[in-house]
């Protein structure tokens, strides 16, 4: 059967998913002369990776590996990047060629946005920021945050009032209310899974008082006070804005855990729990950072070395899983645990707790085919079908996957796997079979 | 050592692939050394012309460290043998000039010796006061 | 000279703001008459920042700009690029590293900090006024790969490669392919036959054309440069006539082979002769004799006319574009004593346990005793109090696991214990740990104090201080005592020479960045994958041997590279032929010719490496270095001394 | 430049929990700022002072940082709270 | 130092142990349980002693005397190893340590021992009636001594004697120099949760547990009352109506509470009542056929009828016998004397130590 769709669309990849992993996986295929559409359902690419703080082991900022990909990626002549888009109902057509519809939501904002943030400035809207992570509040037009890509802005509309103000202000006439969802058939060749991951919601664990302590934070929360753009200029506690010094960890929040569903170790908590304690050390030398664990994963190259700088630095590990945290009136909480090495129950008080959640998969994927669907395997993730040997294949042929969609894995291990996907999309192109 | 008292200046010749990045490494590990040291980065600790070395003498350095490649280099065997022969050539036209020849030093820095390079500069540092 | 200059000081978030004064760096940089704009910015790298810097280049004609911000290693690139695309030499762009050479370095000083960063801007400023205009040169690349290795990375690569149009050379250094895996015959996490994994790939690599597989070849030299590579190859005789053996007489000429010892396949658990078929596993299916330990006495030549014991070996030459190095890791051998290994009988590793469980049937016995219960002692080799090996194998942990599990398949009888240092299986690996858990296997941790081993009436007595039961001494009888060896990088000096590889902390071949150039060394055109570059798992290596693939069809596949300008210039004018450039030239680009009648050197460009040796020994200083000239770099030292700031103790 | 707000506000209709944010907002606000006029506070300084909870105060005073209308002042004297005051 | 012995988990499964090897040793259950104090940290030490099969540490510990299996730690166990039915399970595993005859083991390892003791002593009542060698009246006389009886005798050879057990075990082998006045002053301790078992009140702070207990409480005291109406005061025998209506309300509540515990069994919707072992069953059930069975009884007699249902009454005495030198001894029983004296001993070796 011979199917002719170039006069209908010129790409030959579709990218779902525009954080690492997908970015990683558009640069190569770009890079080796194929033409890639990225789609991404946030306002920017970057994904989870753009707000970390700093990554490790090497402890470079996030930022300053990220950006350049991600501005790399904007401007590479082979790749179409759709932001706050989404793809539904891929269909094979043939043996060569997959469809699937296109679906922009409109962000009421034209590309003519300066980035200039002034509709920023006047409107009256403040709701939580979720790219702060709920510490801060955001505007209902806004630029989803400093660093992102593209650097236009968006109009909350399930918030808006309809004052109109950002639309008088802005000078580039950016603003249109008029903009509705538009969906258009693509046809390509192959495609590469990169819906990545969500992270645990911690609220889910009544016994810890996640959503209820204000100042027990998520680890992403912690991220996020950790970057350069950090919501309160300073590492503070939510509930009073004090300078914390008695600082916990609380590991395997929603991982390696039967009764939550989850059995499986989420493979970076350890690692960027380590991290963030090593980087609260430098910004508030006189606190106590303390880390309880189970086991200490700390498996990749230069990790365990890691691990033992943090011991260094005085990190103080704690062998024994938190079992459950109340808090004290002045906001302090109590950590109440079964010290492993002498086997006895203790409690102990810190003025601000971080749990480390662990990683989900993000479901997404199982809706984005019409007829056949991609299989999942026992966690949730992605199928591999033949991990060993293929480690991108899935259930359906000419579909891969890269990164987190997969399973959990660290920024090393999803870059590489973004690279095996674009090899192996690659080469299925080529007609081959690897 | 006396209050108030300069400390020497030193300009370390270092390599693009072998020294720079254990500089770098030393940053990152925020391994601190004296803030008087400078790094100019050249492609191979072979290639730093004597003329160079004497004229940092000239513009008022104290010291300068030659961060040589060592067996890492990647162009040629010959490169700790050449960068010997520059220092040694060197040494002589200081000595010409006046110029104490303790003052012009080289050694191995592979590509992650940080905490060798700390070293260097601060016992350098110390030798030069 | 470049009076139209802008200045960029990042403050890397606050990772050079919080250390060094920016607005102060930034002030003095203006104050420089040919600084025409000087700003700050929170991410130089940032889109955002980007797209401004190529307004400003073009809104004030800029002709050089000076960034200062991290190091160049990371974003020299990057900024060159915005140089490009503002339409200006991307030579005429100068990084300033303030962020590893300053702000961090010094972070315990931030006013010294400040200071520092002053002057290595004004250098920097000095230098881009220095600066030339360079057009980078265009080479032309082989679209053509060598693969160093044939374990499971090296094949897949190759194979990944040939079916994306690239031609490959893949060599290994046995007569067999398929690597260390075939070892260990089911593979976790979902017991793979590793045999048919070889099988697979194996006979994909035969019939595909593009792909050229050597076994018994190693590399022997390599010249040249990334697209061009020059290599050597080495292939050892198999010491037979033709590739397709008579198989009756081979049976027989084994039989006959008076040599005989231990076979390195199963660790010494049977016996091989000097005339061997391969293992299970183990591809192509053709005999071979290992001329290491052949006497030459004849007798099989009489058996097999096909055998000629006086075959030699061939070499081969090849033009190749990339190389990629999947050589792979060795396990630890534990020193004589480690453990009780090599002193008390029934204490082996975890690959001759592997052999030990395929090469038994229904009951496990080694040493004439049937095994009862196992000791698994992990971290043998890795996580060292003092050894050298202070990185954690990463892959050790679920192998060990998965051993476990496959005994208890076997032999369900066979009691399993753990003596861990904290199990690290990780993501889904867990679920193995879990299986092991429940098929009643113990885990015992311990930490600072190492397990003792003694032998008692032919039982293996293993006391440990269990972490877990509150430190309490713990006492075990054993029948077999497994160390969980660790990966250690493969000692390979030759190839190390030849590649002139880089070498990480753990001596593994380092790449040049985990996460931007993760299959990169810094050695152009040469790759790293698998685990010769860190300890990983079989999904793992193949997944980074892909990535490397995709890299270097990217590299090779349009047939032409862009290579750095930077090369050695002669003034025939001043040269006066002494010779000393050439000798010291280390890759024969200088060559004679003639300038108004006597005799000058001259440099060939194609085989300039801009290495610069020949700067210094040359005694009229008529050698000047693109990019690095005597004015930029004196330019630099002026600027570096010029500003006598207030260094005190 | 067309008013293209007046088309959607016919389609679309705000919710009460919108408005209701908003007024909320604009109260605390208000508050806080009149609060700083007098000068540079802590975070319980101002939850005292205007009666708020300290988390309540925490989450609008930082969000008026980020909107710049607030700038951080010095550590107390305890190394404990900021204090906060008006951007001039 | 200590051998550790992998068979061990094997032996406790009969005991009703669960996949205690599933413990990944985090200690969550530890620092759930609300009866965990630094001094006594339970339960995952109990775990960890099971899976390397540690019996010299088990057999002296006080530990799984000290939970009273809310089942917090069980619900939010990461592995699902089931730390709460473990310490069900090892109270089991230490009463048939502690009890001499050794025939505690053999009750609780095999179930078809149970049934066929049971058997035994129905085929020997049946046999005693069929034979005529009482007459009804006799029946009624002596089957009250034969009660006393087997009390005494159950008491002097075989609770006490294992008690005594105990006592070496889990006083004598640790504390070589106790005080013997402190087992004097001490026995407050001992009444206190023999009786009230008011430990199990701290155990969960929720509605269910106030409830179970309140329960647990008047049952422990209508059966204790049941007993000395019927023993003592001769309730199948009395004309007291005081005494009569008294029996009638504890033989009632047994019965109406028990019933409330079988079906928490049946329906499994706490983490307590999840897996119930036979000698669970043997126990509230009998309990239930007890209280029942003597209500009736004694009902059959006010209405003057028990000559006409005699069976009814050879049915009580048979639940009764069975009961008392089955149950009581070697049974779930125990635990009304083995959970007070463990805690009374571990306050007598807690406080020689400090």
């Amino acid at each position: 059967m011979a199917y002719n769709y170039s006069n209908i669309n010129d790409y030959d990849v579709l990218v779902i998913g525009g954080g690492i992993a997908g970015i990683e996986a558009a640069l190569n295929l770009a890079y080796q002369g194929y033409k890639v559409i990225l789609v991404e359902k946030d306002l920017s690419i970057g994904g989870k990776m753009i707000h970390l703080s700093k990554v490790f082991p090497t402890l470079d900022c996030a930022a300053c590996i990220t950006t350049p990909k991600v501005s790399e990626t904007a401007r590479h002549p082979n790749i179409k990047i759709y932001t706050y888009s989404e793809i539904k109902d891929i269909e094979k057509l043939g043996e060569r060629y997959f469809t699937a519809t296109l679906v922009q939501k409109p962000r009421y904002v034209t590309d003519a946005c300066t980035g200039c943030q002034l509709c920023e400035e006047k409107c009256p809207v403040v709701v939580e920021d979720e790219y702060q992570w709920g510490l801060v509040g955001r505007k209902a037009a806004y630029i989803p945050f400093s660093i992102a890509n593209p650097r236009i802005a968006a109009i909350d509309i399930e918030n808006c009032t309809f004052c109109g103000l950002c639309e008088k202000v802005c000078a580039a006439g950016a603003i249109d209310f008029t903009q509705e969802e538009k969906r258009s058939t693509i046809v390509v060749k192959s495609i590469i899974i990169a819906t990545g991951f969500n992270l645990f919601q911690s609220e889910r664990l009544s016994y810890y008082g996640a959503g209820k302590f204000k100042n027990l934070l998520t680890s992403m929360q912690m991220e996020r006070q950790l970057v350069p753009t950090r919501p309160y200029n300073n590492v503070l506690r939510p509930k009073d804005g004090k300078v914390p010094d008695r600082i916990a960890y609380v590991l395997c929040v929603g991982s390696r855990d039967k009764s939550l569903g989850n059995p499986i170790c989420s493979q970076v908590c350890c690692m960027y729990s380590i991290k963030q304690a090593q980087l609260l050390m430098g910004a508030l030398p006189m606190a106590d950072v303390t880390i309880y664990y189970i086991d200490i994963r700390a498996f990749g190259k230069g990790f365990d070395e890691f691990y033992k700088q943090g011991v260094g630095m005085g990190v103080n590990f704690v062998k024994g899983k938190i079992a459950n945290i109340s808090e004290k009136e002045n906001g302090d909480l109590i950590l109440r645990y079964e010290d492993i090495d002498s086997g006895v129950l203790k409690e102990a008080t810190h003025d601000l707790v971080v749990l480390s959640v662990g990683i989900l998969t993000n479901p997404d994927f199982e809706k984005l085919f019409k007829t056949t669907p991609l299989l999942k395997d026992d966690y949730g993730y992605v199928r591999q079908v033949s991990e060993l040997l293929s480690p991108s294949k899935t259930s359906i042929d000419g579909v891969f996957v890269a990164g987190t969609a997969s399973g959990p894995m660290d920024i090393p291990d999803s870059i590489l796997s973004a690279g095996a996907a674009s090899t192996e999309a690659s080469v299925y192109m080529k007609g081959g079979a690897s | 050592m006396g209050e108030n008292q300069k400390i020497p200046k030193i300009l370390v010749f270092s390599t693009e692939k072998i020294s720079d990045p254990a500089i770098d490494l030393a940053g990152l590990l925020k391994k601190h050394y004296p803030p008087t040291v400078y790094v100019v980065n050249v492609p191979c600790s072979s290639s730093v012309k004597p003329k160079w070395i004497l004229h940092a003498f000239k513009k008022g350095f104290d010291g300068v460290f030659i961060a040589a490649d060592g067996s890492d280099c990647q162009y040629s065997e010959t490169c700790t043998f050449n960068t010997g022969e520059i220092v040694r050539k060197t040494h002589d036209l200081m000595k010409k000039k006046g110029i104490e020849p303790s003052r012009l030093k080289m050694a191995a820095i592979c590509s992650v010796c940080s905490d060798p390079f700390v070293k260097q500069m601060k016992s350098f540092i110390e030798a030069l006061i | 000279m470049r009076c139209r200059i802008g200045v960029y000081v990042c403050m890397c978030g606050s990772n050079i703001s919080d250390y060094v004064d920016v607005e102060k760096v930034r002030e003095i940089a203006a104050e420089n008459p040919c600084v025409v704009l000087a700003k700050t910015t929170m991410f130089a790298c940032s889109d955002s920042t980007q797209k401004e810097i190529i307004e400003d280049i073009k809104v004030n004609e800029l002709n050089a700009i000076v960034i200062a911000s991290c190091s160049p290693k990371l974003h020299l690139f990057t900024f060159r690029n915005v140089a490009e695309r503002a339409g200006l030499n991307p030579y005429n762009y100068v990084q300033v590293n303030i962020r590893e050479q300053c702000s961090w370095a010094h972070s315990d000083n931030p006013k010294f900090a400040t200071l520092k960063a002053i002057q290595l801007v004004k250098a920097g400023i000095d230098k881009a006024k220095n600066s030339v205009s360079l057009e980078p040169i265009m080479i032309k690349a082989e679209h053509s790969a060598l693969v160093i290795g044939a374990g499971i990375t090296g094949m897949k690569a190759a194979l990944a490669l040939a079916n994306t149009g690239t031609k490959v050379t893949l060599i290994e250094k046995e007569h067999y392919v398929g690597g260390r895996i075939a070892q260990w015959n089911r593979l976790f996490p979902h017991n793979d036959p590793a045999e048919k994994l070889v099988k697979t790939l194996y006979e994909e690599i035969i019939i595909n054309d593009n792909i050229y597989l050597y076994t018994g070849a190693e590399l022997i030299s390599k010249s040249g440069s990334v697209g061009n590579f020059i290599v050597k190859i080495k292939i050892k005789p198999r010491y037979f006539k033709s590739g397709y053996l008579i198989e009756q007489c081979i049976e027989k000429a084994i039989e006959s082979c008076p040599v005989e010892f231990d076979d390195p396949f199963n660790y010494g658990l049977t016996k091989i002769k000097a005339i061997q078929q391969n293992h299970i596993g183990q591809f192509p299916y053709y005999p071979v004799i290992d001329m290491s330990k052949c006497t030459k006495c004849g007798i099989c030549t009489d058996i097999c006319a096909d055998i000629d014991l006086e075959q030699k070996e061939e070499e081969l030459e090849l033009n190749i574009g990339a190389i990629l190095i999947a050589t792979g890791a060795e396990s630890y051998q534990p020193p004589s004593g480690e453990f009780g290994y090599g002193v008390i009988p029934g204490v082996i590793t975890l690959q001759m346990f592997r052999r030990l469980i395929d090469l038994n049937g229904e009951k496990l016995i080694y040493n004439h005793k049937q095994i009862k219960r196992i000791a698994y002692i992990y971290c043998v080799g890795s996580r060292q109090y003092d050894g050298e090996n202070q990185y954690c194998s990463r892959y050790c942990c679920t192998a060990a696991v998965h051993t476990s599990l496959i005994v208890k398949e076997k032999f369900p009888e066979i009691v399993n214990i753990h003596l861990t240092r904290g199990v690290r299986t990780y993501g889904k690996q867990e679920i193995l740990y879990n299986k092991s858990n429940l098929q009643k296997d113990i885990y015992l941790q311990f930490d600072d104090t190492p397990p003792e081993i003694s032998e008692e009436n032919g039982m293996i007595n293993i006391k440990v201080v269990d972490i877990l039961t509150v430190k309490k001494t713990i006492e075990l009888d054993i029948d077999l005592v497994v160390l969980v060896t660790s990966m250690v990088p493969r000692k390979n000096k030759e190839l190390e020479n030849i590649l002139k590889l880089p070498i990480g902390r753990d001596k593994f071949y380092n790449e040049v960045h985990p996460k931007l150039k993760p299959v990169e060394t810094m050695i152009d055109g040469v790759f790293i994958g698998g685990n010769c570059q860190a300890p990983m798992n079989i999904s793992e290596s193949v997944k980074s041997s892909l990535s490397a693939v995709s890299k270097m069809n990217a590299l090779i596949g349009k047939g032409e590279i862009q290579l750095e300008p930077s090369l050695a210039t002669i003034d025939k004018s001043i040269c006066v032929w002494c010779d000393e450039c050439t000798k010291i030239c280390p890759s024969d680009a200088i060559i004679k010719t003639e300038y108004n009648g006597k005799p000058v050197a001259e440099i060939n460009e194609a085989n300039c490496k801009g290495c610069g040796m020949c700067l210094p020994v040359c005694p009229t200083n008529a050698i000047q270095l693109i990019g690095y000239s005597d004015v930029e770099i004196e330019s630099m030292i002026d600027a570096l001394a010029s500003y006598s700031p207030e260094f005190t103790i | 430049m067309g008013k293209t707000v007046d088309i959607i506000k016919e389609k679309r209709v705000v919710s009460q929990e919108v408005k209701d944010k908003i007024k909320s907002f604009n109260k605390i606000k208000k508050e806080i700022l009149k609060c700083l006029e007098a000068g540079q506070k802590t975070i319980p300084q101002i939850s005292a002072e205007l009666n708020l909870p300290a988390e309540t105060v925490t989450y609008n005073l930082m969000t008026l940082l980020k909107y710049n209308q607030i700038a951080v002042g010095e550590i107390d004297d305890m190394d404990e709270y900021y204090y906060y005051n008006l951007k001039q | 130092m200590a051998k550790v012995n992998p068979d061990f988990s094997v032996e406790l499964k009969k005991f009703g142990g669960f996949d205690l090897n599933a413990c990944y040793n985090c200690g969550n259950c530890t620092a759930v349980c609300s009866l965990s104090t630094e001094e006594n940290s339970i339960p995952r030490k109990m775990v960890r002693y099971s899976v390397l099969g540690l019996e010299d540490e088990l057999k002296v510990s006080i530990d799984p005397w000290l939970c009273y299996y809310c089942g917090e730690c069980s619900e939010t166990c990461p592995q699902d190893a089931n730390p709460g039915e473990l310490m069900m399970s090892l109270r089991r595993y230490l009463t048939s340590k502690y009890d001499w005859t050794g025939f505690s083991g053999l009750l609780y390892r095999n179930m078809s021992a149970y049934v066929i003791s049971f058997l035994l002593i129905i085929i020997g009542i049946a046999g005693l009636s069929i034979s005529n060698v009482f007459s009804q009246e006799e029946w009624l006389h002596y089957g009250h001594y034969l009660e006393m009886l087997a009390i005494a005798i159950v008491f002097a050879f075989i609770l006490l004697p294992n008690i005594i057990r105990m006592w070496i075990l889990m006083v004598w082998n640790k504390e070589k120099k106790f005080s013997i006045r402190k087992h004097f002053l001490s026995l407050d301790v001992l009444f206190i949760h023999m009786f009230t078992q008011k430990r199990s009140l701290s155990c969960k702070d929720d509605r269910d547990n106030k409830v179970w207990w309140f329960e647990h409480f008047i049952l422990v005291l209508s059966y204790l009352l049941l007993l000395f109406t019927t023993v003592f005061l001769n309730w199948f025998n009395t004309e007291n109506m005081g005494i009569i209506v008294l029996g009638y309300i504890f033989s009632g509540i047994i019965f109406v509470v028990t019933i409330d515990f079988i079906l928490r069994r049946i329906k499994k919707k706490k983490e307590k009542s999840t897996f119930s072992h036979p000698s669970d069953w043997f126990f509230v059930i009998w309990l239930m056929l007890m209280g029942f069975s003597a209500f009736i009884v004694r009902m059959l007699i006010d209405f003057s009828v028990l000559e006409k249902y005699f069976w009814v009454y050879l049915f009580h005495i048979t639940v009764l016998i069975q009961w008392a030198i089955i149950i009581v001894p070697f049974g779930k029983w125990t635990h009304f004397l083995y959970r007070p004296f463990a805690i009374y001993f571990n306050n007598i070796v807690q406080d020689t130590k400090k």
